[in-house]
């Protein structure tokens, strides 16, 4: 019935709400096609009872109703996407997985681009232009330093004081914890606790 | 850093989206035109497999199918949202009839016990589906209101010695091994009863351990290393 | 290292202590964590606060790295920015979340009595209309032309206000008017001095706003 | 929502006594002045500053008079004898104790009775508050006063209880106030949409 496959993108959320599905392209196109029928229907229903006969105006609401319902869940698809992938700028920071970023449609891609943009441009002008990354101290402070388990090889690492640690898999390090939270964050370096 | 508001229904929230899908029954008080082929793809989808779909699709998008009308006293099941636009005081297309979950038998089980039900089963939208229906212009309207409002308060002890039971142990309900006694729960209170949990889980972490836990990866990375692990060991 | 320092204060000009001004940023952020809807912003504290932690850490560069005072200042300034940031993050994920509704709530009010600062302004207009833009190209340019448009009163996100705090009063208020749930009925509350409630955001939100209650 | 971990670093303000091992003059943090520090003399200081000297071996941590066994034994009583939330000897007694036990337990006599005594009173009182919240949610109420409740107290019931007073002040008004939402196919959005179709024919 009217509204059955613009429900099924939204049950296709609510069912993974802890992942992010392929972007559904042929599921939304067939939404908006529906909607053009309906359209069209009622374009020509509203000929007939402009004309004087009014026994076509429950179908012309009927299927109005269901436009604006195929509308509303459309919109909503397209909300709940962004607002997980708003979620990811700030857990995986401005880059993403390439198998993630592979379920982004390019307006998406382009949107996730666009927001890191203006929120680094925000992040910039904190304190009368000192600025202040937000995506950091995201925990309440224990320590200056953390002893730290490096999970994958990734490479050179170089502290604020200049000094350049070289993060090995499974090498053990005490770090400065605001300069290795991200990294934490991103599931480099395990944070070790005695 | 979830703000962790409570539910509060929008034009884009999902749960909003779901309970306005559940069905009541309705009967159409006037002839609607050319819509035959609603009904005859809801008889397709009720036999429900895909080549019926296909079919359904399929007439719903041919034009020469649009000549069969609903006749004035047709009964169909509508989801609320297109009752609720149908059914209005100045004009209405169709008069609605209250599921009888919210009917004055099942009030009076709910009323007698209401912790005991399996309002899932009942309704996963119970109380959402249920708010809305009391705003129907009926005779049922003022009791179904009171109704949920009871029930609410009544299994709300449930909610939170479930929640606050953070061992997972939920055996002693009576029940056979492996049947979560929280699966009665709604929609509304199954969310309650996850954010309860969860911030009582992380209380009890803090008395064993205090505030100096290991700081960890965001939600999100974990979930996709595991999804990545998963599909290695499949591949 | 005395840090005495001048701010503006709304009424008057007097010399506030860095201490007081942290005191105040703790309110602001509990308040801000907790109140449903966003408070009028705090950028003076904010930026005055950010300015103490970067002459601290200027000051700190001079002292020798075994000095005894650089650990402890460390941590300080370390607990200080964590303040910052999540009282930031607050305020974002609610300009984020109810966009629409705030711009409109500004609009309302002369520039100098914004709730938000400048930046967060220029940040929720961005958002709210990348939001649109992308609604735009994905769906709605593909849409009969009559259901196009964006109803804004219909899909505008907005918090909820009855959502129940906790609080404590810092004086006595009398007469506070919580709506209960029935049709109209209303029953009063009073807050004595020092005493903790939890109670209906609506009923003390303006409380929250002149410091009369910290939401806690 | 607020995590345990906050409440925490809140807790980490509350002064406490040291007895410190070096001589300095006085340090001036941004959140007040601190010492000055005498061999050997105690000086108050932040919980957190504490911690930190404790485990770079600088000082020892005087306990805080109330985290005494005798006098938890006797909040217990009073406790158990009262109906309503009696007053703890600090705001933040369970988080504090936790802090400094942890970071010093091995110098306190009789830690582990002392911790006993402190999850025993704040059972008592987290069993008080669950049937105060059931109560409160049976009755309907609206308003309730929490004198005495600690902070990290007050968070165990957060976000549960306010977000359930939150829906059922909803369910209880959801009549009243209508969701929008649902009305937006009123006669008179019927009427301008069949202008439109017209408009576009």
């Amino acid at each position: 019935m009217f509204g059955d496959k613009a429900f099924e993108l939204i049950k296709e959320l609510e069912r993974c709400p802890d992942s992010l599905p392929a972007f559904n392209d042929e599921g939304v196109r067939q939404v908006l096609e529906e909607m053009r029928v309906l359209f069209e229907q009622n374009q020509k229903d509203v000929n007939v009872s402009v004309s004087g006969d009014a026994n076509y105006f429950a179908g012309v609401q009927l299927r109005h109703t269901s436009l604006e319902r195929n509308k509303r869940c459309l919109l909503a698809y397209l909300y709940n996407r962004l607002q997980y992938i708003r979620q990811m700028r700030w857990e995986f920071g401005s880059i993403l997985p390439p198998e993630i970023k592979f379920n982004l449609c390019e307006p998406e891609v382009k949107w996730f681009g666009n927001y890191s943009k203006y929120l680094a441009n925000y992040m910039k002008t904190i304190g009368d232009g000192y600025g202040l990354d937000l995506t950091q101290d995201t925990k309440p402070p224990k320590s200056l330093y953390i002893e730290v388990r490096c999970l994958v090889d990734y490479g050179k690492l170089e502290l604020e004081d200049g000094e350049i640690v070289l993060l090995k898999k499974n090498s053990q390090h005490l770090l400065p914890r605001s300069e290795c939270e991200p990294l934490i964050r991103q599931g480099i370096l395990q944070h070790i606790v005695h | 850093m979830p703000l962790l508001r409570s539910y509060t229904p929008h034009y884009f929230s999902i749960d909003d989206i779901m309970a306005t899908q559940e069905r009541l029954p309705c009967k159409f008080e006037v002839d609607v035109l050319r819509l035959g082929e609603y009904c005859r793809n809801q008889a397709k989808i009720i036999m429900s497999n895909t080549t019926a779909l296909k079919v359904a699709k399929k007439s719903f998008l041919d034009p020469s199918s649009d000549d069969e009308d609903i006749k004035t006293g047709t009964t169909l099941e509508l989801p609320y949202w297109l009752a609720r636009a149908l059914c209005n005081r100045n004009r209405s297309i169709v008069s609605v009839n209250i599921p009888r979950i919210y009917k004055e038998a099942y009030r009076e089980i709910l009323k007698a016990e209401a912790s005991v039900v399996d309002l899932h089963r009942l309704c996963v939208y119970f109380y959402e589906f249920g708010s809305y229906l009391s705003g129907f212009n009926h005779r049922d309207s003022t009791e179904i209101g009171n109704l949920l409002v009871q029930c609410f308060k009544d299994r709300f002890r449930l909610i939170m010695d479930w929640a606050q039971n953070s061992s997972g142990d939920t055996s002693g309900s009576g029940r056979g091994a492996g049947s979560d006694p929280t699966a009665r729960l709604d929609n509304l209170e199954r969310g309650l009863l996850i954010t309860g949990r969860s911030s009582w889980e992380a209380l009890e972490a803090w008395l064993s351990q205090g505030g100096g836990r290991p700081i960890g990866p965001a939600n999100m990375v974990v979930n996709h290393q595991k999804r990545q692990l998963a599909n290695a060991s499949v591949s | 290292m005395d840090v005495d320092l001048e701010l503006e204060d709304s009424d008057n000009e007097e010399t506030i202590t860095a201490q007081s001004v942290l005191a105040k940023l703790e309110e602001a952020w509990m308040n801000e964590k907790f109140s449903p809807e966003i408070l009028p912003h705090r950028t003076e504290i904010v930026d005055c606060m950010l300015e103490q932690i970067h002459q601290m850490e200027e000051n700190l560069n001079k002292l020798k790295k075994s000095d005894f005072r650089v650990v402890i200042h460390r941590m300080e300034l370390d607990r200080i920015r964590y303040i910052i940031t999540s009282y930031l993050r607050s305020r974002l994920e609610k300009i984020e979340l109810y966009t629409s509704h705030i711009l409109e709530m500004e609009s309302k009010r002369p520039v100098e009595e914004r709730y938000l600062s400048p930046a967060e302004y220029k940040f929720a207009q961005e958002h709210q209309s990348h939001l649109e833009n992308h609604f735009e190209t994905v769906v709605l340019r593909h849409m009969p032309y009559n259901i196009r448009t964006l109803d804004k009163a219909t899909m505008s996100v907005a918090p909820n206000l009855f959502s129940q705090v906790f609080l404590r009063a810092n004086k006595t208020v009398n007469g506070v008017i919580v709506e209960t749930g029935v049709e109209g009925a209303e029953e009063e509350v009073e807050l004595d001095g020092n005493s903790q409630h939890i109670i209906q955001y609506k009923a003390i939100a303006e409380l929250v706003k002149s410091g009369s209650v910290q939401l806690i | 929502m607020m995590d345990p971990a906050e409440v925490e670093f809140i807790a980490e303000k509350q002064m406490v006594e040291i007895v410190p091992n070096f001589n300095f003059d006085r340090v001036y943090l941004i959140s007040g002045e601190i010492g000055p520090f005498r061999a050997g003399l105690p000086v108050k200081v932040p919980i957190w500053m504490a911690i930190n000297l404790r485990q770079r071996q600088k000082c020892r941590i005087l306990v805080p008079d109330w985290m005494d066994v005798e006098k938890l034994e006797q909040a217990k009583e009073d406790e158990s004898a009262s109906r309503y939330f009696t007053k703890m000897p600090s705001e933040h007694y369970m988080a504090e104790a936790q802090l400094i036990l942890s970071a010093c337990g091995e110098d306190v006599p009789r830690a582990d009775e002392i911790r006993t005594a402190l999850k025993d009173l704040w059972d008592m009182r987290m069993s008080k508050l669950r049937s105060s919240v059931d109560t409160f949610i049976k009755t309907g109420g609206t308003h309730a006063r929490l004198d005495h409740l600690t902070l990290m107290e007050m968070n165990s019931v957060r976000p549960l209880l306010p977000h359930a007073l939150d829906q059922l002040h909803r369910l209880s008004t959801v009549r009243f106030v209508f969701s929008p939402l649902v009305n937006s196919s009123s006669c008179f959005d019927m009427h301008i949409s069949i202008l439109y179709y017209c408009f576009w024919c």
